[in-house]
C-alpha cells in the first residue's frame, strides 16, 4: 500500500480503540446505496521504477525545440541553486503559515519577496501573490471597482495591446459582478493606444485604465501620458508589466505625474520554468492607500512577546476566512512556492543581473530584427520594443510556425489567432538564452518556411 | 537577517548573468528607470546560506507531524516532483504546438479521465489554479447553465453556516446572494432551514460531504432532492475528498458540479501557501459551460479543445492551461496509487481520524459531534478548558509546537467554540499519533495544573506568540532600509 | 568573478588590515622567477547559463541506450527521495564529521550505514565505506595479511572468476608490499572454483583466500566448500558479493562453518547511479576480533558529559592522521555522499523490497536465458547464476556488442576482453528495470547482430 | 531515534520495489540465505522524515562559516550538482561503447587538458578516487620510474614532519621507508636537514607548498636541485593548490609529479566525508606510468587509452575510470572559473586568510609564524592560554559551535602546540569573517575570565562533549537490537 504505514497488527489496535469491527465499520454513516463498487477508469498501481519510465517516455515525446515563442511566457536561465532550494522539503511540504512561530521560514522569505516586488514596481505595497498574470489583472479591475469610491460607473477600459489571453480571462472573471469592460484599440501603425483615441472616454465616468508595458506585441505604450489621462479623467492606472523589463523600464510608481494606482504581472520570468504554463504566479503591487482593498495574503512585520522582531500573515480581515461574503477575493491558496523560487532568483541575479538579462534580451531582439529586415521582412509595429517583435511574413503565419516547428524551431505566437486583420505576422521573442548562431538558425528556419507556405 | 541587510554595493552572484554587460539598450529616455532596482547585492553563497537556513525555521510535512485539519498534509511523494521537473516537461512551452507536445497532453488526458471516474463526472477541466478558482468555476457554470435557459430569477446560492469562507466569498463574486442554512446539532444540514430556503430563487447550494464538521452528511439523497426539485443545482467543494475516495463518488450522490483540491487528495505539495490546483468536473447538463482549454483525444491524438470547440464554456481562468507542473505531479501519485490505492486513502485516514478521535476522547477531550464517527478529521472543543482554566484552542495550538508538532486548524468551523479541527491523513503511523496523543495529553494536564506554561507558548519556536494587533496597524509589508547604507554585524 | 564576493570597498580595508598594499603584494614570498602569466590552456569563462547548455548537449550525445550490461555495475531503480535528501546542503556541503556535535547527521547515518551493511553480511563490523569495490578488495588483501598473524608467507589466492578489473586494482594497490597474489583457476564447465583445484596449495602457508560471490560471470560459488577449505588451511577466507544479492544469498557471515573473515563488496547497486562508473563505494565487514585491523574511518556510539547518547569518530588510533606511516591504510577522504544514499536506499526499499528486487533480477535473467535457449543460443558456464549469464554466440561477442550498440541495445561485456578462450562470449544482465518488451528487443537485436557478424 | 527503533514488520514503502512478489527464485539451498536481512522497515514518509531531520543537525557550508584548514570548504556551485546529475551523465554504463560516450569521454579528455595547464604537468590522470589515492598513484610513479631504469637502491621517501598523515602512510603502502626531516622556525624545510637526508638511497621527496604550516616554501627550487641532483624525484601534495591556482604552477616549482584535491580546490563536494578525487599530473618523464584509463584524442573523436595502449602504466585503481560524477562536478567549476577565475581563487583565498590572521593577531591571539605571510591558511597557537587558563585548542574549537561557527583544523601539524589552522577560503564575505573574528575574541576574553565556560562547550548543539575514549573502548558500532521487538514512543 503506497505511502500508508500501518500493518496488520496496528490496525487491529487500533480499530480495538476505537470499539469498530472493521475499518468497513467506520463508513457505516454513509447510505449503502451511495458506495461504488471500484474505479474501473483507473489503471492498476504501478511502481515508481514504472512511472518513472513511464513519464520519462512522455516527457522524451516533446521534442526539445529551439523556442522563439513568448507571447507572455519566457525562456530564462534558472539558476540551479533556485530549484534546489525551493523543493527542500522545509518549503516544499509546509503548508500557508498560519502558525507564524512555525513558519517564521517561509514568512520572512515572503516578506522579502513583498519588498522586492515593492522595490521592481515603485510601488509600496506587495500581496504575497496570486495565481497568474492574467488572473491578477482581472483581481486588479475588482480591486479598482473597490478602490475608485468616487466612480460609479463600473466602467474599465482594457486597451487590445492587452494579451488576449490575459483579456480573456479578465472577463470570465469580473464577468458576473455588473463591471463594463470596455475594449479601447491600439494604434495599427505604432502598436500601442494613442492616447488621442481615449478622448471619447473624456468627461465621462471612468474607473479605471489598463496599461500594458510592454504591450502583448512586445511595443512599450506611452505610459507617462496614458497615467496622466487616467487620473486626469478620475480613473485609477493598472499597469500590467513584465517584471524583467523593470530592469530598463521606468517603474510604474514613477508613471506619469503621480504614478500607476496598482501595478500586476506575471511573475513567470523570474524563476518559473515555461513548464506548459503553469505554475507560475501573479504578482501585485500597489498605492499604500489602497492595501486594504488588496486580495490575497500578506505578510507583515512584528514584534513578538519578548519584543524580537518576526513575521506574520496580516490584513486577515480582509479575506475569506474571516470576512466570507464580503471578502475582497475569495484567493486561499496562491502560488507560494513558485513565489519562493523567484526571491532566491531575484536575490541570485541582484541589481546588475537583472539588468544584464533584460538589456541582453533586448539587444538579441533587436539583432534578430535586424537579420530579418536584411532578408527583407518587415516589423509590423513602429513603436519601441522590449523582447519582442510582431514579424509580417507576407504568408499565413500560422502554416508558417507549423512548418518551422516541424524543423525543430518554435517560430513565434501567430496573431491571426486572435486578430484576422494579422494572420501574416508572427510575434518572436528573444531572450538572453540565445546565441548568434541560434539567430541564424532562426532565420534560415523562417525563410525556408516562408518560402515553401507562399 | 534580511538579505537586504547582507547587500553590499557592488557584491554579485556573477555566473547568474549574462558575462558581458550588454551595449546600452535603445530605450528612449521616456520609458527609461531612473536608477537601478535597489534589490539584495550578494554572492551566491550568501543566497543559498541565506535560503537554506530559513527554511530550516519551517515545519513540514518532511519534518513533522501536521494534523491541520481540511488541509490534508499528507506525504508528498518525491517522484511527484522528480518526473515533473523532468526537462521535457519544464521546457515545454504553453504555446508549443500539439505536435511537440503529445506527450504532456496525453497526461493531461489521462488525469482528466481518472478524475472522472474518482469523481463519478462526465467532463473535468484542469485549468483552475486553486480550490478557490475551482468553486469560482462550479458557480459560474451553475449561473451560466441557468441563462441557458433563461431562468433569469435565480441569484441565490445556499451555503451552510459551516461552509469554507470561500464558499460565501466565490457566490458573491459570482454576483449571487448568499443564503446561510444551520447545521443541526449532530452535524447534519438542518432539512427544515433548507427546505424553507429553496424556490424559485435558489440557484444551487454548495456543500461539503463529509461535512467542514468532519462528518459525513447522511441525507445527501434527500438534499439533491430537495435542491433539484426546486430547480437549483448541487455544488461539491472537493476539500475533503480525500475521506471518500473510491467509496463514494460525488456524482452518485447527485452533485452537479464538483472542485478538487489536487493539493490535498492528490498530494501535491503545499509549497507554503501553493500552488494548488482545483479541477472541475461537471455532470452532463454542466458539460458544455467547463472553462477552457481541455484535453481531447481524436484517434491516438490529442488536441485541445477552446471556446470556438466548446462557445458556451465559462471562459478562460489563466493565461494558458492552469498549473500544469501541479497536474503533472497529481497525475504521477495517481498512477502511483492506482485503482487499488484509492479506497485505501479513504480507509485508512479514516482509521486515523477515529483512531485519533477515540484516544483524545479516553484522555478527557470534548469532541464536537460525540455520537458521530469521524470522517478524515474531526473536531475537538476546548470550550469547558477556556471556562475553567482560561486556556483556550490558539494556547493549546501554540503548545504542541513546543511538543513538536505543528497545530490543528484552529477556530474553523465558528459554529464550535474554541474548537480544533483534525486531520491526521493516512500516511502517518500509528507511532506518530501515539506520541501526539500523549503530548495532547500533557498539555490537557498542563492547562489545569499551570494553565500560565500553556497560555505563554511557545517557547522552543525561533519566536515567541505574536503581537498580531500590532502587525495590522503599523503596517510592515516591505522593508524601508537602504541596501547601499546597511550594516551588517 | 564568481563565487567571490569582496567589493573593491572590502578589498580596501581588508588591505588595510592587513598591512598591504595590494592583494599582490601578499604573494611576495614567492620567487617571481616561478609566477606564470595566465593559463592559455584554460578556456575563457563561461555563465551557467552557458555550461549550462553545453552540458545538456554532451550528456544528450551519449545516447540513452537500453543497458544489458552488468559486469559490476548494475542498473537498478533509485528512488527518487535518495538523492532529493543526499543532496541536502547539510549532508551534500559538510566534510568529515571531526566536530562530533556539529555533525551528529552524519555521524548517526553512518552508524545507520554500518548497522545495515552487518545485517547485509552478517559480520558485526562495518567501516564507513572505502573507495570502490575493487580497492576495498585491495585493502581487504592488506587487512587480511595483517590479521593472519600466524602466516607468513603473504600468498592469497585469487581465483580468475573474481571480476578482472578488481584483480587489475588489487595488484596495483598490494604490489609493492611484497604480497604474492596467486591466481586459481576457474572451472572451464561450471564457471566456478572447483575446490578440488586448491589441493595444490594444502599443508603450505596461505594467507587469504578470495571467494566472489556471485562471482563475475554471475556464477554461485561453492561458498561453504571454499570457506571451510580456506579455514582449515589457516588461510582468512575473504568474501567479494554484490549486496543485493545477498537479500537471497547466504550472508558472508554464515558461509561454512565459521563464516568468512571479512567480506568487501561494491555497493553501487544500493542507490548509485551507473554514472560512468563512479562515484560507487566500496563496503568492508568483519568479525570482531579484527576490527582493529581494518581501514578506513569508523564510527562508534559513545555518550555525551551529560550521559546524552551521540555518535563520534572511533578507532582513530588505526588512521593515517595519527599513526602516520604505521596506518592500516592511507585511506582518508571516503565516500560519504554515496553511503548517504545508499542508507536512505536501504532504508527505502527495506528487507521485503530488497528480496523482491533481487528476485526479480534472478528472474528476469532466467527469463532472458530462457528465450535465448529457445533460439539456439548456449550458456556457456553450467553453474547457477544470480543476475547475469555468460551466453556463446557463436560470433565475435565484441563486433556483436558494437553492432547491437548501433541499434540502442547494450548487449553486454565481451567476455573475450579478458580471457581469449571466451571471445564468443558475452556477459549479460538484467535487473528488475526490465520489461518483457525489454527481453525481446533483446533477442531480436542480438539475432540480427549475431547473423550480420557470423 | 534510529531509523531501525522506527520499524515495524510489515511496513514497506512500497511503490520502491516491484509490486508483484516474485516467483520464488531458483536459490539451491545450499547457497540460500537463512532468514530475511534484518533492515528496518519502515514507510516512505518515515524514510523522507527521519533523514531530512537528520541533516538538520550537521554544520555545513550551505549552512555555517567552515574555516577547517586543509579541507578548502569553499562554496560548492549548485550548477555543478545539477549538470553532473543530468540523466544522460547518470545513465551512462561505464562499459558503454565509445560510440555511446563521447560527450562524457569530452569533458573528461578537457578536464585533463586544462588540469595540465593549471599545474605545468605534462599528462594527467583522472582515475584516483580521493587525494590519498593520488598520493598512491604518485608514489608508485616513483616507484615504477626508478625500476625501470633498474634503480632499485632507492627505499626512502623524505617527508618533512609537518606532511599530512597520508604522506607517510603513502610511502609505507609503496613499499618505501619514511624519512622526516624537520621543518624551520619560520615554517620552511629545514635545509641542511634535508642536504643530509638525501642520497642514492632516496626516491623522493613528498612536499606541499604552501606546506601544511601555511606559509610557501620559498627555497622550492634549491630544495628541487636538491632532490633532483641526488637522483630523486618531487611528489607534490596538491591539498594546498588552492592558494597559488593560476600564480604558480607545481610543474614550474620542478615537481616531477601532482595530486589534486578537486574536492578542494576544484569546489567539488565534501560530502559529509566524500566522494573526493584525486586527479594526478605527471612530468614528462613519468609520463609513461600514469594509472589507467585515460582519455585520448584522435581526430574528432574521443577513446580510451588502457594499459594495452600505455604497457609501463602503474595500473588500475578502480573499478571503472574513477569518481566520474565528482570529475563532471570539478569540470564544470572550471569552466565557469575559466582562466580569468582562476587566479582570483588564489588572490581572494590569500586575502581572506591573511585579513583575518591580521585581525586575530590584533585581537591576542599568537600566531605560529608571525613574520610571514599567510597564504590561503595560517595557524594559530594556544599555547599560552593553554598554560595560563587552561584552555585548549579543543576547547576554542568546541566554543565556536555555540557561535556558530564550525571549528578550524585542531592539532594538526602536529608540530606546532595547541594550534588552530584556520582557512576562510575566497568564498566568504567580509562580514562573515568579521563575525567570527568577534566571536574568536569573545572567546579569548572567555578563557581569561570565565575559563569554565569554554572548558564545558558546546552547550547549543544536539550533544554536549563526547567520550571518545567510551567509544573506543565500548566499541559499538553496529546496533544491536532487534526490529521485531522494537518500541517506539
Amino acid at each position: 500500500m503506497p505511502f500508508i504505514p500501518h500493518t496488520e497488527s496496528d490496525v487491529r489496535e487500533m480499530l480495538d480503540a476505537i470499539g469498530a469491527d472493521s475499518v468497513e465499520a467506520l463508513f457505516d454513516e454513509i447510505p449503502s446505496a451511495l458506495r461504488v463498487d471500484g474505479l474501473r477508469g483507473v489503471p492498476p498501481a504501478m511502481s515508481e521504477m514504472e512511472v518513472t519510465r513511464l513519464m520519462e517516455a512522455r516527457a522524451g515525446e516533446d521534442a526539445t525545440c529551439l523556442n522563439f515563442i513568448g507571447a507572455g511566457a519566457y525562456e530564462h536561465h534558472i539558476p540551479a541553486a533556485v530549484w534546489q532550494i525551493a523543493t527542500r522539503g522545509e518549503f516544499y511540504s509546509a503548508y500557508t503559515p498560519y502558525q507564524a512561530e512555525a513558519s517564521q521560514g517561509t514568512l520572512q522569505l515572503i516578506y522579502e519577496y513583498q519588498t522586492m516586488m515593492s522595490r521592481l514596481t515603485g510601488l509600496p505595497m506587495s500581496n504575497a501573490s496570486l495565481y497568474d498574470g492574467a488572473s491578477a489583472l482581472a483581481e486588479a479591475v475588482l480591486m479598482a471597482v473597490r478602490a475608485n469610491r468616487k466612480s460609479k460607473a463600473r466602467k474599465v477600459l482594457m486597451p487590445t495591446s492587452v494579451h488576449p489571453a490575459y483579456r480573456a480571462v479578465t472577463r470570465s472573471i469580473v464577468g458576473s459582478q455588473g463591471i463594463d469592460l470596455v475594449e479601447v484599440p491600439f494604434d495599427r501603425a505604432s502598436g500601442r493606444v494613442d492616447v488621442a483615441s481615449l478622448s471619447g472616454f473624456e468627461g465621462g465616468d471612468v474607473t479605471a485604465l489598463v496599461i500594458p508595458q510592454p504591450n502583448f506585441f512586445g511595443v512599450m505604450e506611452e505610459v507617462d501620458a496614458l497615467t496622466d489621462w487616467a487620473h486626469a479623467n478620475g480613473a485609477q492606472a493598472i499597469g500590467v508589466v513584465n517584471p524583467v523589463s523593470l530592469a530598463l523600464l521606468k517603474a510604474p510608481g514613477e508613471w506619469g505625474a503621480k504614478g500607476a494606482d496598482m501595478v500586476v504581472g506575471e511573475g513567470q520570468p523570474l524563476g518559473a520554468p515555461l513548464s506548459s504554463g503553469g505554475p507560475y504566479f501573479g504578482f501585485m503591487c500597489c498605492r499604500k492607500e489602497h492595501v486594504r482593498q488588496m486580495p490575497g495574503r500578506v505578510v507583515g512585520r512584528t514584534q513578538d512577546a519578548d519584543g524580537r522582531e518576526g513575521f506574520v500573515l496580516t490584513l486577515q480581515a480582509r479575506e475569506q476566512h474571516i470576512r466570507r461574503s464580503k471578502a475582497t477575493s475569495n484567493i486561499c491558496t496562491n502560488q507560494g512556492l513558485v513565489v519562493t523560487a523567484a526571491t532566491i532568483h531575484m536575490a541570485l541575479l541582484g541589481p546588475e543581473g537583472l539588468e544584464r538579462v533584460a538589456g541582453t534580451c533586448m539587444n538579441n531582439t533587436a539583432a534578430l530584427v535586424e537579420k530579418l529586415k536584411a532578408k527583407g521582412f518587415e516589423v509590423a509595429f513602429s513603436g519601441e520594443r522590449f523582447h519582442e517583435a510582431a514579424i509580417r511574413l507576407g504568408a499565413d503565419a500560422e502554416q508558417v510556425m507549423q512548418r518551422m516547428a516541424d524543423e525543430g524551431v518554435l517560430g513565434g505566437y501567430p496573431l491571426g489567432r486572435d486578430d484576422p486583420d494579422l494572420k501574416d505576422v508572427l510575434l518572436l521573442c528573444v531572450t538572453e538564452t540565445k546565441t548568434e548562431a541560434d539567430l541564424d538558425a532562426y532565420v534560415e528556419a523562417l525563410e525556408t518556411a516562408v518560402s515553401s507556405v507562399r | 537577517m534580511l538579505i537586504f541587510e547582507l547587500s553590499r554595493p557592488g557584491r554579485r552572484a556573477t555566473s547568474q548573468a549574462p558575462l558581458a554587460a550588454p551595449a546600452a539598450p535603445a530605450v528612449p529616455e521616456r520609458f527609461r528607470r531612473g536608477s537601478r532596482v535597489p534589490l539584495p547585492e550578494v554572492s551566491e553563497l550568501d543566497v543559498v546560506r541565506h535560503y537554506t537556513r530559513l527554511s530550516q525555521k519551517n515545519f513540514s510535512i518532511d519534518t513533522h507531524f501536521y494534523p491541520l485539519g481540511s488541509c490534508t498534509m499528507k506525504y508528498n511523494p518525491r517522484a511527484s516532483n522528480t518526473l515533473a521537473m523532468l526537462p521535457g516537461f519544464l521546457r515545454r512551452h504553453p504555446y508549443a504546438p500539439d505536435q511537440a507536445s503529445q506527450g504532456f497532453m496525453a497526461c493531461m488526458y489521462e488525469l482528466q479521465e481518472m478524475l472522472m471516474d474518482v469523481t463519478g463526472m462526465k467532463r473535468v477541466s484542469l485549468t483552475p489554479m486553486a480550490g478557490a478558482q475551482g468553486e469560482f468555476a462550479g458557480v459560474a457554470m451553475i449561473r451560466a447553465y441557468h441563462r441557458s435557459r433563461g431562468d433569469e430569477a435565480r441569484t441565490e446560492i445556499i451555503v451552510p453556516d459551516a461552509a469554507h469562507g470561500t464558499n460565501p466569498a466565490t457566490a458573491t463574486m459570482c454576483g449571487y446572494t448568499v443564503r446561510e442554512i444551520p447545521t443541526d446539532a449532530d452535524g447534519d444540514v438542518n432539512m427544515e432551514a433548507l427546505k424553507e430556503a429553496v424556490g424559485p430563487t435558489t440557484a444551487g447550494i454548495m456543500l461539503t460531504n463529509p461535512s467542514t464538521v468532519g462528518v459525513f452528511e447522511r441525507r445527501i439523497k434527500e438534499i439533491a432532492e430537495v435542491v433539484h426539485d426546486a430547480g437549483g443545482l448541487l455544488y461539491y467543494d472537493g476539500a475533503n475528498l480525500n475521506a471518500i475516495l473510491g467509496k463514494v463518488r460525488p456524482g452518485d450522490m447527485g452533485f452537479d458540479v464538483i472542485h478538487m483540491n489536487l493539493h490535498k487528495t492528490f498530494s501535491t505539495p503545499h509549497g507554503g501557501g501553493g500552488p494548488g490546483a482545483g479541477a472541475v468536473g461537471v455532470s452532463e447538463r454542466l458539460r458544455p459551460f467547463v472553462p477552457v482549454p481541455v484535453v481531447d483525444k481524436q484517434g491516438d491524438a490529442y488536441r485541445w479543445l477552446t471556446d470556438k470547440d466548446l462557445p458556451e464554456s465559462i471562459g478562460r481562468l489563466s493565461a494558458f492551461a492552469g498549473n500544469a507542473g501541479v497536474l503533472l505531479r497529481a497525475y504521477v501519485y495517481m498512477r502511483l496509487l492506482g485503482r487499488e490505492g484509492m479506497p485505501r486513502v479513504a480507509d485508512f485516514s479514516t482509521l486515523n481520524a477515529n483512531y485519533v478521535m477515540a484516544r483524545l476522547k479516553a484522555k478527557g477531550f470534548d469532541l464536537a459531534f460525540p455520537n458521530r464517527r469521524a470522517t478524515h478529521e474531526f473536531i475537538v472543543t476546548l470550550r469547558r478548558q477556556a471556562k475553567e482554566n482560561g486556556v483556550t484552542a490558539m494556547d493549546v495550538a501554540k503548545r504542541l509546537l513546543d511538543y513538536g508538532f505543528h497545530a490543528p486548524t484552529t477556530y474553523f468551523p465558528l459554529l464550535v467554540p474554541e474548537c480544533l479541527l483534525l486531520e491526521p491523513t493516512e500516511t502517518e503511523s500509528k507511532e506518530t499519533l501515539d506520541a501526539f496523543v500523549e503530548a495532547m495529553g500533557q498539555i490537557l494536564d498542563e492547562a489545569r495544573n499551570d494553565p500560565d506554561t500553556v497560555k505563554g507558548a511557545p517557547y522552543t519556536q525561533p519566536n515567541r506568540r505574536f503581537d498580531e494587533v500590532r502587525a495590522a496597524k503599523e503596517l510592515d509589508v516591505a522593508w524601508s532600509g537602504s541596501i547601499r547604507e546597511a550594516s551588517v554585524g
